[in-house]
């Protein structure tokens, strides 16, 4: 395959392609992200094309990246006619390849079914994607990531080849900025005004860089993106490159992520191939390389100038942003970073034209944001939701609500530089600017649900842990306020908390946030502060009534086995490493509660949830 | 620290071969560490002082990169990888459970590689598959929906192929 | 003070108050460092006899063989010659001269039949007035003992 | 950026003017901020900062609150730089509080470290409300490792591990093997955590051995003149490393050229004065007296040292284990008067004794016993000094001392030595408890005087100062034309007479300068041209090269302006072809005769 030319070659390859593919064949897209990964993917695909081969049928299988419902992993969907079958074991191979791909039926019990038992086979008609709306993870099912050809066909690259023939660096940039698009990292700085200072800064050689870091934990927005659609991020780097008139690229990406860095870089070696990557991109004098760059494992590398400090090959300790990156950066140079998610969003809002990519989201934040919505929710999955939504929506409409008909407590966004949102907050539109009003943040994406089985002091302890062993350890109130503030936490989990610790909470957490260096200890504080505002009727129940409404905090709970449910099987007995449970077959049984050591092994095993924790 | 000798001479060859693709640039100093762990697990002295050598970075600089970034251990690690899962999702989930069960009931304690060598157990954060946590990977492989006793069964049965190996090649 | 002893002349060359053989030693003395010694002898009231009779040269480098065979033809019994200590020589080098030249001389003389004592060649330093004194005092006794040389009998007819 | 700024601005800077605690001030752009707070004297304090490395900004001591374009934030002075218009406020409320928890945060972790203890006490921390631990004394401040690797380039120290475990350490905890020891952690360290102790001459840091005095660049002593402080090379981190150099960057007049080097200047003179000095006697073969042995023993020199306002302990009189004296000893004559040691008397050691006794006397008031054999009081207004020093009850003693000893049968107190010394006037031997004994040593000549003599080619008389041509018509002339000699080079002498000797050489340099022409020796030799045969053999005889060869008439010549008149061409010359004016041949001959010849004399 020789290099494009000129951008008319392009054109007409992609012509080319859609006639190809749209021919009499089904595909059979079977979602290979890393949660369905988990689940199995790889057997149910061998039996896929074994039962293929057994029937002699041809169809076009496409292992894509991940479509989004993991709570129902792992997927297929037949397209053209979008049945979507969840939970597929291998067994089940063969009646669907049977009736759906060699017939046009329906396997009646892969479907999803609602809540009140109605099977739903089209894929877009269930609620989880029907509530969505999705803009920049759209092409994601429908390509293989390791296939160029996939992207090209659904119009992949003719954003970059209209940039790059019809437009000049400065219409790019008024473009992105008319668009109002802002940093999906969770800073929520606008792009359009980022892109410009860098290309004003002086110097000639400057940088292009994608923050694929993505340490947030229970985000895994970016890892879907790269891993799924590496073509659009790419594809937005250039036109980013092209308008701030950089011709050197890199991409941090996180230590947690090899099979992203896998597909990217064979992204980069397909596009390369084509000609849109290298030298004299599309016949034009505009030429952008890209190095990959694999992190050693620590979150605050997420922050941009310790991001760069390991890009330049040292350890990764922030400095003070008194002088911007986008003047003097990676190895002092002017350098433009921006997230996965912001990049994949570029060739959108140039395909579709600004008109109608304002028309989505609010006044001040356009656009879609994907999420991943994880926790204690039915519907566990990668979303994308148009800015403004309410987090109501997120939850019940799309999230289906609390798993096990739990009560709902709260809502973590932001990952550890976000906050706590409680119930009262749920009808709150998810923008930038509304979470910041409450105490938490927009975040990478990560939305963490939780219900009253969950402690709140437990979660900002963790946060606190987590940001204590992340924290570079270079400026003092960070290094020490987050510790001190995580003992306290610790003391209050133990039983020994008092309200003066409280005031003292409050009073490290202010002084953390005014005077640390960079994001990680501003933000560190918010978790905390977002709890004592909207939850401190738990903190009190810890330190006053000595209980744990959560039924987390080892010191203030037991475990009692409810007579009414126990059929006395005996399997928490067994289970049971202390032996502190007792009972005769088919008889109640009964914990000592001096022995148990509440590891909580007994309640996970037990068959008939007789186990409680109180 | 174990102290582990490794012969000078065999170790910089090996590496001469395996790095002969990079450019000695600095830029590329913590991919190189990381391919030196793949390699043998671990990051010997004798790795540093080359990689000290040939791309010009004092020994201070490297020993601090190796203490600061998680992914390199400066001690061997063991024959099987436990990486269990402590994300937000999976914390939730109640996976600092499966973490006291396993320091509690196979002394595997965190960070730590078990005496006989046979098991490292690291926490990381948030392996993209929060649906399927709590997530714990030995050697590379996702297992999902975990519990203590999974888990349990799990490194019984690791600790029993282990034994069995031992047994044969005796 | 001592008391003053009137000195009598008397035509021989010897020494009047003794009656006995008085010899004549003549010693060259080199400017900066045996002739100041001897001066130095005298500012100090040092007693040394009057046969040992100076002749000042600026170096002993000066001292040509020549002088040596003169004084001992003319009736010298005993001729010294005197300079610095090797490595003190006002003119650096002078000395060094005088020590290759000297042995020469004295081997020579020996030849002839002179008695070894009647020939020294002696460094003495400007600050060795005592030397200066023990080096003639001595020479004048031990010349004395061999008596006159009488050089025209015992060596022209040899 | 390691911003060079000077508040007087060069020429091509451009200024900017804003306000710090509403007063206003200029300074360059893009200054940092401490900087200018620090020239108008405002206080903001630091502990990761120092001027010649690059701002860290990790205590967070420094922080100030800035407004810019209507927003206000907390930002760190040592590391902002600073623009058109900002409003600075060093001591707001915010500022304060935020600065107290920090402090807060600080004396939970380094209760112990004094530096903390003070700015805590100062802003009034004194409840701590964390869980304490033991303890540290670094506070990981970074100053160390940056010197370390930034500025010395030995690349030693390092942090490792992060957050709260982070520590400074050396590569793998083991003794580095690049540090070269210059101690600049040891003087960057706040907390003084970092030790350098003395190890037989070498500072030890961190554990690693050092090569030489703690300080690099220094001056001896205060009244050395000229006062200049001087750089040793090796253990200066420019020349080890050839990192540093902040002496020549903060040096007001550019004096200092790493460049330089030790030179053999060659000077065309006419004229040398030797002033070579004195050195005192080393009373160390004297095992009676126990100096090196008992610390309260010392020589006159070294109490010159102690006495003097610019020594260790600034002209207070201590005893070694820093206790002021009740009794003191003084004994003359050491090393002078003393057949086995130097025959001569070095004649100052009496005037300056008593200078002693008057100095201790007045300052500490101690007993004084002055054990003599004369008194020499030889110059104007000595004696009368030494009436005087009787008049404030020195004790006197006529006699010389046999020992000094820090053993008494009947038990010493504490710190005290006994001097054993017969009285010649009672006639008794006396036994002296003292708390320091000061050795009068006598004066010799300086080290290296013996070489000196022999480059000049002038002599030394029998006590080895140099000799002069005439002790009492000449005495600062040497035997050698255009040498001359001055102060204790020509023998022990004070500095009246030294100072008069001075006066006496430069007057006779100036006039022989003044003259314009030198004097000639008139005794040379010269070569007879009709006897010279050619034959070379007096070229190679005159040690001034003073005889060459005239090519075309193959005859030697002589140049008379070289020729020193010493004969030894003459002597030497086969042909009897050189004549020596003043010493001809004729002439010795006619001496000889006349020695010789049987007259009367």
């Amino acid at each position: 395959m020789n290099k494009f030319a000129s951008a008319e070659e392009l054109t007409r390859y992609q012509g080319e392609l859609k006639r190809k593919t749209n021919g009499a064949l089904k595909t059979i897209s079977l979602c290979g992200g890393t949660g369905c990964k988990a689940c199995g993917c790889n057997e149910i695909h061998t039996k896929l094309v074994e039962e293929l081969n057994l029937r002699e049928i041809r169809a076009d299988i496409k292992v894509t990246g991940c479509q989004g419902f993991c709570e129902m992993a792992p997927l297929i969907v037949i397209r053209p006619d979008d049945t979507l079958y969840i939970q597929v074991k291998p067994r089940d191979i063969p009646e669907i390849v049977e009736k759906s791909i060699a017939g046009n039926e329906i396997v009646d019990r892969l479907v999803y079914h609602d809540s009140d038992g109605k099977p739903i086979p089209k894929e877009s008609d269930v609620p989880f994607y029907k509530a969505q709306l999705r803009l920049v993870s759209k092409k994601t099912p429908y390509i293989d990531p390791m296939e160029i050809d996939d992207y090209i066909a659904l119009g992949g690259y003719s954003a970059l080849a209209k940039v790059l023939t019809s437009m000049s660096p400065e219409e790019v940039i008024s473009e992105v900025k008319k668009s109002g698009l802002r940093g999906r990292g969770g800073g929520g700085f606008p792009t359009g005004r980022k892109w410009e200072s860098c290309r004003k800064a002086e110097g000639e050689r400057k940088f292009v860089i994608c923050n694929a870091d993505e340490g947030d934990p229970g985000a895994f927005m970016d890892c879907a993106l790269l891993e799924g659609n590496p073509h659009q991020v790419l594809e937005g780097m250039l036109i980013g490159a092209y308008a701030i008139g950089s011709s050197e690229g890199f991409i941090y990406v996180r230590h947690e992520y090899p099979r992203a860095v896998q597909t990217f870089s064979n992204a980069l070696f397909q596009a390369g191939e084509y000609g849109l990557l290298g030298k004299n991109i599309l016949g034009t004098d505009f030429s952008f390389e890209v190095a990959i760059n694999r992190g050693g494992g620590a979150f605050v590398c997420g922050e941009s100038t310790a991001l760069m400090a390991s890009l330049e090959g040292r350890v990764g300790e922030p400095r003070a942003k008194y002088i911007h990156t986008v003047e003097h950066g990676l190895f002092n140079l002017p350098s433009n970073l921006n997230n996965v998610e912001t990049w994949a969003t570029v060739p959108a809002i140039i395909d579709m034209g600004v008109e109608e990519f304002t028309k989505i989201g609010n006044e001040k934040n356009k656009g879609t944001k994907m999420f991943s919505l994880v926790g204690k929710i039915k519907n566990t999955g990668l979303i994308e939701v148009p800015l403004g939504a309410t987090l109501r929506q997120v939850v019940f409409d799309i999230g289906g609500g609390i798993a096990k008909e739990k009560a709902f407590k709260a809502i973590q966004t932001g990952g550890p530089s976000g906050g706590l949102l409680p119930e009262g907050m749920l009808d709150l539109p998810v923008d930038f600017d509304k979470l910041w009003e409450a105490g938490s943040m927009m975040g990478s994406g990560g939305m963490i649900v939780m219900d009253e089985d969950n402690c709140v002091v437990n979660i900002s302890r963790y946060f606190l842990n987590f940001l204590k062993d992340e924290s570079c350890g270079k400026c003092l109130p960070c290094r020490e306020g987050i510790r001190y503030m995580m003992e306290i936490l610790e003391k209050i989990e133990k039983g020994e908390g008092t309200m003066e610790d409280l005031e003292t909470l409050e009073e490290i957490a202010h002084t953390v946030a005014d005077t640390s260096i960079c994001g990680l200890g501003k933000s560190a504080p918010n978790p905390v502060l977002s709890s004592l505002t909207y939850f401190k009727d738990e903190y009190i129940a810890h330190i006053k009534d000595k209980k744990c409404p959560g039924g987390i905090c080892k010191a203030l709970i037991n475990y009692y086995i409810l007579e009414d449910k126990c059929n006395g099987c005996g399997v928490c007995a067994k289970v049971c490493t202390m032996n502190a449970i007792t009972g005769k077959k088919d008889q109640v049984h009964r914990i000592d509660l001096d022995l148990c050591e509440k590891c909580g092994a007994c309640l996970e095993s037990c068959p008939t949830e007789a186990i409680v924790r109180r | 620290m174990l102290q582990v000798e490794m012969n000078k001479k065999k170790v910089d060859a090996e590496l001469d071969e395996m790095l002969a693709g990079y450019e000695r640039d600095r830029t590329e100093v913590i991919m190189v560490l990381q391919d030196i762990q793949d390699k043998y697990n671990w990051l010997p002295q004798e790795a540093l002082t080359y990689v000290a050598k040939n791309w010009q970075i004092p020994m201070t600089d490297m020993y601090h990169i190796v203490t600061f970034y998680k992914a390199f251990s400066l001690k061997p690690r063991g024959k099987h990888i436990l990486q269990l899962c402590l994300g937000t999702a999976c914390h939730v989930r109640e996976a600092p459970f499966i973490l006291d069960a396993l320091e509690r009931d196979h002394g595997i304690k965190n960070r730590e590689t078990t005496d006989d060598g046979l098991f490292t157990l690291e926490t990381v954060n948030c392996v993209g598959a929060c649906a399927q946590g709590p997530i714990l990977i030995i050697d590379g492989q996702m297992r999902g929906n975990m519990t203590q006793t999974k888990v349990g069964g799990i490194i019984r049965k690791l600790r029993k192929a282990h034994k069995e190996e031992v047994a044969e090649n005796e | 003070m001592a008391e003053l002893e009137v000195v009598e002349e008397k035509e021989t060359g010897t020494a009047p108050t003794t009656g006995r053989f008085e010899p004549k030693i003549v010693a060259f003395l080199c400017t900066w460092c045996s002739y100041t010694g001897a001066d130095l002898a005298g500012t100090a009231r040092m007693e040394y006899p009057p046969n040992f009779i100076p002749i000042r040269v600026m170096c002993s480098g000066r001292v040509d063989p020549e002088f040596i065979f003169k004084a001992f033809r003319d009736g010298a019994d005993g001729v010294a010659v005197c300079g610095c200590h090797p490595g003190d020589c006002h003119y650096i080098s002078g000395n060094f001269k005088t020590m290759s030249r000297m042995p020469i001389v004295k081997r020579y003389l020996e030849q002839m039949g002179l008695e070894p004592e009647r020939f020294r060649l002696e460094w003495i330093s400007a600050a060795e007035g005592e030397k200066f004194q023990q080096v003639a005092t001595e020479m004048t006794e031990q010349v004395r003992k061999l008596g006159p040389l009488n050089w025209n009998e015992t060596v022209e007819t040899q | 950026m390691n911003e060079k700024t000077e508040i007087i601005a060069e020429p091509d800077v451009k200024m900017v003017t804003f306000t710090i605690d509403g007063k206003e001030v200029t300074a360059p752009d893009r200054t940092f901020l401490i900087k200018v707070a620090r020239e108008h004297n405002i206080e903001i304090p630091t502990l990761c900062y120092n001027e010649h490395l690059e701002p860290y900004g990790v205590c967070r001591m420094c922080i100030v609150e800035v407004t810019r374009n209507g927003r206000r934030r907390i930002v760190t002075a040592c590391n902002y730089p600073v623009t058109e218009g900002i409003v600075v406020e060093t001591r707001n409320e915010r500022i304060i509080n935020n600065r107290k928890l920090l402090l807060e945060m600080m004396m939970a972790r380094h209760s112990e470290v004094e530096v903390i203890r003070n700015l805590a006490k100062e802003y009034g921390v004194d409840t701590i409300r964390f869980k304490e631990q033991p303890s540290e004394e670094c506070i990981l401040c970074g100053l160390c490792v940056r010197v370390c690797n930034d500025l010395v380039g030995a690349h030693a120290l390092c942090f490792a591990q992060r957050g709260p475990e982070r520590y400074v350490t050396t590569p793998y905890d083991v003794e580095s093997d690049t540090c070269i020891g210059c101690g600049a952690c040891y003087h960057v360290c706040p907390t003084n955590h970092i030790k350098m102790e003395q190890m037989d001459g070498l500072s030890v840091v961190y554990g690693d051995v050092s090569l030489g005095p703690d300080k690099p660049i220094h001056i001896d002593f205060m009244q050395a003149v000229p006062a200049t402080p001087w750089i040793d090379q090796k253990s200066c981190i420019h020349f080890q490393t050839d990192g540093c150099g902040i002496c020549s960057e903060v040096c007001p007049t550019d004096a200092i050229h790493y460049d330089m080097k030790d030179e053999i200047v060659e000077v065309e003179a006419g004229n040398i004065i030797v002033t070579s000095g004195f050195k005192g006697f080393d009373p160390s073969p004297m095992y009676q007296f126990g100096y090196g042995r008992l610390p309260q023993v010392m020589t006159s020199i070294e109490f010159e040292k102690l006495s003097n306002a610019g020594g260790s302990t600034g002209g207070k009189l201590l005893t070694p284990d820093g206790r002021t004296p009740e009794a003191v000893a003084i004994v003359h004559c050491i090393g002078s008067r003393d057949k086995n040691y130097n025959e001569y008397c070095s004649r100052i050691c009496c005037m300056q004794s008593l200078k002693f006794s008057h100095l201790i006397r007045e300052k500490t008031g101690a007993e004084v016993y002055q054990c003599y054999i004369d008194m020499r009081c030889f110059g104007k207004g000595y004696e009368e000094f030494y009436s005087r020093v009787l008049s404030e009850d020195v004790h006197f003693i006529r006699g010389k001392v046999s020992e000094v000893t820090d053993f008494s049968p009947d038990g010493l107190p504490e710190g005290k030595v006994l001097i054993k010394v017969e009285d010649t006037l009672l006639g008794i031997v006396r036994e002296i408890p003292v708390d320091m004994v000061i050795l009068s040593v006598g004066i010799e000549p300086q080290v290296g005087a013996q070489d000196l003599k022999q480059k000049l080619r002038i002599s030394v008389s029998p006590d080895s100062f140099f000799l002069e041509r005439h002790p009492k018509l000449a005495p600062v002339a040497t035997a050698t034309e255009g040498v001359f000699i001055a102060g204790c080079a020509q023998g022990p002498k004070d500095i009246p007479d030294t100072v008069a000797q001075a006066n006496a050489a430069a007057a006779a340099v100036l006039q022989a300068i003044a003259q314009g022409e030198v004097m000639l020796e008139p005794i040379t030799a010269e070569v007879m041209e009709e006897q010279c045969t050619g034959c070379e053999t007096c070229l190679s005889v005159c040690p001034y090269e003073a005889i060459t060869k005239d090519e075309e008439k193959g005859i030697a010549v002589i140049n008379d302006a070289l020729c020193k008149g010493c004969g030894t061409c003459v002597a030497a010359c086969p042909s009897g072809a050189i004549k020596q004016w003043g010493f001809d041949r004729e002439q010795i001959i006619a001496e000889i005769d006349a020695v010789l010849a049987d007259i009367a004399v």
